[in-house]
């Protein structure tokens, strides 16, 4: 069981870190970079669904006959672009958070709302 | 047990406490670096399981892209967060414990790793994947023959989330002066030319630019027959760019590839992948069937579909990438 | 022509968005948004009353057939979504000039119509898809588009919202993505129809357990069910007012959709209702949606966060009639998915003109509006009654459809659930009616208010007029209710 | 104009169709016509005539069974109107009294100066639709959305001042109403349609023999109790808290349509989903029948200790309601010919003391009791009604409200019920004892501040007293001449009560 499953665990444990970096921090920053690594857990996770024991990388080659499965490979290409097309997008709205507010802080940030509104 | 098991450890180990410390860390820069890192690293895995292509973009997208904006954010923001404190740690701790838990649960019924049995080795699709795609679409890499034609569609929408993206955020930071500044520039914005006694640098740089050049189009089109296509080239493209940008300044950049001319190359594009759908629909087939774009010989139609798909992708993946760090770095500059 | 539409359907929205970035001016954009959504609204209504006569269409995305490529299915569940969320697009892309004239710096107006018509093209890509990871793809292009669209809100607290948005949206996205993975992995298919026809052999297995539970969390967040809605009311409160009529419409009803899609089409009702206690967890969530909705709702001082919250407990009712996961119950749900997205489109609309009206939604600020601006007012007082379920409006045939179904499962105490949040929702509409009626305004009310732009009043009467139809004239919405449940559940002839 | 109203006859179920439309036209006219006063109120009062000719002209077709379905609108679910005599009876009530008010509303509104007179109209009109809905409905589904639907038109009424007040009257006039109806009566349908499959109205009932003895008596209670228009305790808070609306608007309430649609409700759940036998029988209405009482006479004993006069007249319409409730709940054929009765006995008395009251606001600007000492004489054709109004709900002969509470003792001798009669002379007594003391009042106390006044004047040096020593100062002729109708049908109904009653009777006697 360990020696056949220890990759995926390893992934899960990647994965719960970065999971509890998103939910614990409040700094619009640091939610970005834990988003990233709660991606790239999954990201491995898919890819080791692919691999196949004494395998090569899936490009077609007269010296070789076991390939790894293209698929998982195929579908994380895609995950990765989406990951950095929304880190960008989150990062432009913290460079926004960052001028309305004068904080990164998503806490901060709802407390001054707050504040405001009490006001009016 | 053979070697690989032992880089495999190393890496794991790395990987873990580059995550662990990227959690810890209360310094911003220090966890954006260590998050690139993190991505190498898992890149390095990446190559050890056979994943080249995704090894690949991981590398330029997750450990060198990422990390520039996030650096570029830090260069607009302040580097330093408060203390978490328990009342959000301990739920955010509950939840993560039990979603992997979940997944630990779940692993236990998955098929045991790297083995030949399992039911994605053993589904058709594999061998019409590995076997048939030489003679169907006859792209030695079959990664790009599965991104390309075979899911050429969700190929289509991934290049249309980095159009999205791109003018997502040209429309959150423009191109001009932040409306309100809410509080006075922080400390000197990102890309500077760098001053003239760095002479090594700027030489430096000045001749590696043509060889990432070089490369960034070898990587497009050499795509069919080994690890790349337009996504990594795009990136590697626009990284090159990037470096003169940091190397000789934001306007000489700008000057290079003009701002104005990004915004028309990200949607040109899509136009071109989702025309190159639209053109074999005209031509009496499905919509993405490369076969009909030459009614004589299928195969040389799936190659020209796929080069002519992978241009759009690299055409739109450079022009985001350099618009949004053109972005991301112009705000700066216009504080 | 017909056999190509699926396609269609969704490439030609894809198609407008670069057009719109290319040609770079607000006018032109406009007219390939609308272009765009009556060409995909057109090709809908085709679809449908193709499906209704002919049966479900299936389309290989480069002649591929399935499972190697990606297809296209076209039944009569999705087809009934697809009329939805294109319809809406349409009201939306008629309402939008004035309303995205008055809140969007000029310059980006070309782009928000570029992202108005990628979030359309991911919310019917994720409808027509017969393949569980292209659900992924068009997924993320409808949340990165619609975080956008929201991030573009007049005040400040439209960036935090957006920004909260995105951090839930991408956990739900790659909750989903997690799901599809374990999924895969004890099958080696994403083909939804050839992962139907292989999970079955599997039920009892872990992975596929915990599949289930990551796409049913996943599409919970992006659908907003109580208790992950926390996104949602300021994301649409705080949205600019076209895209709150978008959006508050069509976002989260795509995500039950694609959750029903999962459950029936893809896990199967043995699975997911038979095997997982999942009928009663659903049941509980939903009612504990439709209450904490309708009963935070009457504590907002904001009209748009008052409807934002009544649609978190709306969501209940679509939630509770799926977890019945019967005939009745699925037909209940389709038609609440569709009375509640006109009415709260409508109602939404009548806020934006609320909002350019008098420069604010707050409650306080609506005294004296029924005489300063009546057609609005009747408009609001016709949603409202529409949110409340009062018969001869299209709420209350789809509440009547989801109590019949409840008598049917014997769920007493979610009847009685549903009446109190119905009353809960007197409470919330009556206060902006009261208000909005019979409170004088304040003195000094500045007498020049802007009046309603055509456009957008017409846009307004059309949603809520099309809800009332739909209240009256039940029977051709419940009939297409009842076909897209029957196809759900395969029963359909 | 006759040829249509001939050609109408000839095809009686066009006319069933028709019936509610003209006042749904009516309030079409009177939200778009806005300020037009004149024209407005013509459309209006003529509107209510015809509708008033068409309910009269329909009683010889009372017991021909004529049915329409409105439209099928979904499964289980149609929309249906039918002719039966006590739907008639209410009908008629509502729409002749329809244009009598109109006349009165355009009176008061004029001469108070009211705001929003269109928003009145209209939604005047709208609550009259619905209560001639809610008389000609074919089951409870149509009914029930007839009956929201009146609440929802009748709560801008309550609410018209607009001030802080009538919007929390308003406030608690809808959470009451639509939470029971809601609450108990929806569940109450729902219910009834799980155990019999229908929910269409039947002569003799539907649920005879479907359900327990102890399951009946439950529904009998949510329904009485789900009618919150009938003002069961505790339910009915909602009528004095209507009491802040123009006056016109509580004479609607009480007499006109809201109430009444409430008691009829509750008789035509009687009769025609439960079925008399069935309540009898299974002792569902045993227990309504003492909430009812206790209503009766709570109430009253509440009323004689008001000073307002509106709200004195509120608490004596829940006690009267009380016995068209308790007619309906001993559920004998002659203690529901009594509540078929009171419901048009009633109607014609409550609305003329409600005239009456806002005929002294208008003329005096008076609203308590306790001030309109001396009235009489200023208001003589006023408080002439008011003391007819009177007798007539108190039940003296020769006043149509005698007949009823004879039936009711009839009624509950035949039930078997002999305690209630003493419970029914008591609450007769109350009423004497609430609502006389205002006329004596009037006509035999002299007026506090005309006291001195009239000494100065009748010091004349010949010692005769003048004539008239208190000017008359009725209130504007719109108000006077209706109240004396009404006053005038008090006497005429006493009279007519056996062709009122008597379709009714012939249902109830059975086939």
């Amino acid at each position: 069981m360990i020696a056949s499953h220890y990759n995926y665990w390893i992934a899960v444990v990647l994965l719960m870190i970065g999971l509890y970096v998103v939910m614990s921090h409040s700094n619009t920053i640091k939610k970005l970079i834990g988003l990233n690594v709660f991606q790239v857990a999954v990201f491995m996770l898919y890819i080791s669904l692919g691999k196949i024991e004494g395998g090569t990388a899936p490009i077609v080659d007269a010296a070789f006959t076991v390939y790894s499965h293209p698929l998982p490979h195929v579908l994380i290409l895609t995950a990765i672009v989406v990951g950095v097309a929304t880190t960008a997008l989150g990062l432009a709205l913290v460079v926004r958070i960052h001028e309305a507010y004068g904080t990164t802080d998503e806490d901060e940030a709802l407390i001054a709302d707050r504040r405001e509104a009490e006001r009016t | 047990m053979n070697g690989f098991v032992w880089i495999d450890i190393v890496l794991f180990t790395i990987l873990a406490a580059t995550a662990v410390g990227l959690a810890r860390t209360r310094q911003l820069f220090a966890a954006a670096m260590l998050s690139g890192l993190f991505s190498l690293t898992s890149a390095c895995i990446f190559v050890l399981q056979d994943a080249v292509d995704v090894a690949f973009t991981e590398a330029a997208v997750g450990a060198g892209m990422t990390t520039v904006l996030f650096l570029g954010t830090l260069a607009l923001t302040r580097s330093r967060e408060k203390v978490t404190p328990p009342r959000r740690s301990i739920p955010a701790a509950l939840i993560a414990i039990f979603t992997g838990g979940v997944l630990i649960y779940a692993s236990t019924d998955m098929p045991p790793f790297a083995a030949a049995d399992t039911p994605v080795q053993q589904h058709p699709l594999t061998q019409r994947f590995l076997d048939d795609s030489m003679t169907e679409i006859g792209v030695p890499n079959v990664v790009t023959s599965v991104l390309a034609s075979y899911r050429g569609y969700d190929t289509l929408g991934e290049t249309v989330v980095v159009f999205t993206a791109a003018i997502a955020v040209l429309m959150l930071l423009g191109r001009g002066r932040p409306a309100t500044s809410a509080e006075p520039k922080p400390r000197e914005a990102l890309p500077q030319p760098i001053q003239h006694d760095q002479r090594v640098l700027r030489v430096v740089s000045k001749l590696m630019l043509p060889f990432i050049l070089l490369f960034a189009l070898y990587v497009q089109f050499h795509g069919d027959y080994g690890p790349g296509g337009g996504f990594q080239a795009g990136v590697i493209f626009a990284s090159g760019l990037i470096l003169y940008a940091l190397v000789f300044g934001l306007d000489a950049a700008r000057a290079a590839v003009s701002p104005a001319a990004l915004r028309r190359m990200v949607p040109l594009g899509v136009l071109i992948y989702a025309g190159v759908g639209f053109a074999t629909l005209l031509l009496g087939g499905a919509f993405l069937d490369y076969n009909v774009l030459d009614a004589h010989d299928p195969a040389h139609g799936q190659h020209l579909g796929i080069l002519l798909v992978e241009l759009g992708v690299g055409i739109t993946v450079t022009a985001a990438m350099l618009m949004l760090f053109y972005s991301f770095a112009a705000r700066g500059v216009g504080r | 022509m017909i056999a190509h539409l699926p396609i269609l359907q969704v490439a030609l929205p894809l198609l407008a968005a670069p057009l719109c970035v290319l040609l770079r001016s607000a006018r032109a954009a406009w007219w390939i948004y609308l272009l765009a959504s009556v060409a995909a609204f057109g090709s809908a209504l085709l679809l449908a009353s193709s499906v209704a006569t002919h049966g479900p269409l299936h389309y290989a995305v480069g002649n591929w057939a399935p499972p190697f490529g990606i297809a296209y299915v076209i039944d009569a569940a999705n087809a009934f979504v697809l009329v939805l969320v294109s319809g809406i697009a349409v009201a939306t892309a008629i309402y939008a000039p004035r309303s995205i004239a008055a809140e969007i710096d000029p310059q980006r107006v070309y782009l928000y119509y570029a992202c108005l018509c990628l979030c359309l093209t991911g919310l019917l890509g994720i409808v027509a898809t017969g393949d569980a990871f292209n659900v992924f793809v068009f997924l993320e292009i409808s949340s990165l588009s619609s975080y956008a669209l929201i991030a573009l809100g007049k005040r400040r607290q439209a960036l935090l919202a957006a920004f909260r948005y995105l951090v839930m949206g991408t956990l739900g996205g790659t909750f989903v993505l997690i799901g599809i993975g374990l999924a895969y992995a004890v099958t080696g298919t994403l083909n939804m129809a050839d992962l139907a026809q292989r999970l079955p052999a599997l039920y009892g297995n872990r992975t596929l357990t915990a599949a289930v539970g990551f796409v049913s969390v996943g599409l919970a967040i992006k659908a907003a069910v109580f208790p992950l809605h926390a996104w949602l009311p300021s994301a649409y409160a705080e949205a600019p007012s076209a895209a709150g009529v978008f959006l508050s419409a069509t976002g989260t009803k795509v995500a039950i959709y694609a959750f029903l899609r999962f459950a029936f089409g893809i896990f199967g009702a043995g699975l997911v209702f038979g095997h997982l206690p999942m009928s009663a967890l659903i049941l509980i969530v939903g009612t504990a949606a439709m209450l904490a909705g309708a009963a935070i709702a009457c504590y907002q001082d904001d009209l748009k966060r008052i409807l934002a919250w009544s649609s978190v407990g709306q969501i209940g009712y679509i939630v509770v009639g799926l977890g019945l996961a019967s005939q009745q119950g699925l037909s209940a749900a389709f038609l609440h998915i569709s009375a509640h997205a006109l009415i709260k489109g409508g109602l939404f609309a009548t806020a934006g003109i609320v909002a350019l009206r008098l420069g604010t939604t707050r409650i306080d600020a609506l005294a004296g509006l029924a005489r300063s601006a009546p057609a609005v007012f009747v408009a609001l007082l016709l949603g409202g009654l529409g949110l409340i379920g009062v018969p001869l409006t299209a709420g209350f045939v789809s509440k009547w459809a989801l109590v019949m179904a409840l008598i049917e499962a014997d769920q007493w105490a979610v009847i009685a659930a549903v009446l109190l949040s119905s009353l809960l929702a007197l409470v919330y509409v009556g206060r902006i009616i009261e208000v909005a009626w019979f409170r004088e305004p304040p003195l000094l009310a500045d007498t020049a208010q802007p009046s309603t732009p055509a456009p957008m009043a017409l846009a307004m009467w059309g949603l809520v007029g099309v809800s009332l139809v739909a209240g009256v004239y039940a029977a051709p919405l419940s009939r297409a209710a009842t076909a897209a449940a029957a196809a759900l559940l395969g029963t359909a002839p | 104009m006759t040829a249509l109203f001939d050609a109408l006859m000839q095809n009686p179920a066009v006319a069933l169709w028709i019936a509610p439309l003209i006042p749904l036209a009516a309030a079409a006219s009177s939200a778009l016509l806005g300020g037009r006063r004149n024209l407005r109120e013509g459309i209006t009062v003529t509107a209510g005539v015809i509708s008033a000719a068409l309910a009269v002209a329909l009683w010889p077709h009372a017991e021909a069974g004529l049915r329409v379905t409105l439209w099928d609108w979904l499964p289980g679910l149609t929309l249906a109107f039918e002719l039966e005599p006590l739907g008639l009876l209410f009908a008629t009530v509502a729409s002749v009294l329809w244009p009598i008010t109109s006349v009165y509303a355009a009176g008061y509104l004029r001469g108070n100066d009211e705001q929003h007179q269109s928003r009145f109209f209209a939604c005047f009109a709208l609550a009259i639709a619905a209560a001639i809905g809610i008389a000609f409905s074919a089951n409870l589904i149509t009914l029930f959305i007839c009956y929201e639907l009146l609440t929802l038109s009748t709560w801008p009424l309550v609410t018209h001042k607009g001030n802080a007040d009538a919007r929390k009257g308003g406030r608690t006039y809808l959470l009451i109403l639509i939470g029971t109806s809601v609450g108990l009566l929806l569940p109450a349908i729902i219910w009834t349609y799980v155990l019999s499959g229908t929910t269409a109205f039947r002569s003799g009932g539907i649920l005879a023999g479907q359900a327990g003895n102890a399951t009946l008596t439950v529904l009998y209670a949510l329904f009485l109790f789900g009618i919150g228009k009938a003002a069961l305790m505790p339910f009915h808070r909602w009528l004095p808290a209507a009491m802040v609306a123009p006056t016109p608007v509580s004479a609607l309430l009480h007499a006109v349509a809201v109430v009444k649609a409430g008691v009829f409700t509750v008789m035509k759940v009687s009769i025609y989903t439960f079925g008399l036998d069935t309540i009898r029988s299974s002792g569902a209405g045993e227990l309504m029948m003492w909430v009812a009482a206790l209503t009766m006479l709570t109430t009253a004993a509440i009323a004689l200790t008001q000073d307002n006069l509106k709200a004195r007249l509120a608490y004596s319409t829940i006690s009267q309601l009380a016995y068209i409730t308790l007619g309906a709940a001993l559920a004998v054929k002659t203690a529901v010919l009594e509540g078929a009765l009171h419901i048009a006995t009633h109607a014609v008395g409550k609305i003329t003391l409600f005239f009456c009251a806002g005929a002294i606001y208008t003329a005096a600007h008076k609203t308590r009791v306790s001030e309109l000492d001396g009235m009489g004489m200023r208001m003589p054709y006023t408080f002439a009604a008011f003391t007819l109004a009177s007798m007539s709900i108190v039940g003296l002969p020769p006043l149509a409200g005698s007949w009823d509470k004879l039936l009711l003792m009839e009624g509950a001798l035949d039930a078997g019920f002999p305690l209630m009669m003493g419970v029914l002379m008591l609450g007769s007594l109350l009423s004497l004892g609430y609502l006389l003391p205002i006329p004596i009042r009037a006509f035999f106390r002299p007026a506090p501040g005309a006291a001195s006044d009239d000494r100065v004047i009748t010091d004349f040096p010949d010692g005769d007293p003048p004539p008239r020593p208190v000017p008359m100062q009725e209130a504007p002729l719109a108000c006077v001449v209706p109240l004396c109708i009404t006053a005038v049908t008090c006497v005429a109904m006493f009279f007519l009560e056996d062709r009122l009653i008597a379709p009714l009777a012939r249902v109830l006697e059975g086939p």
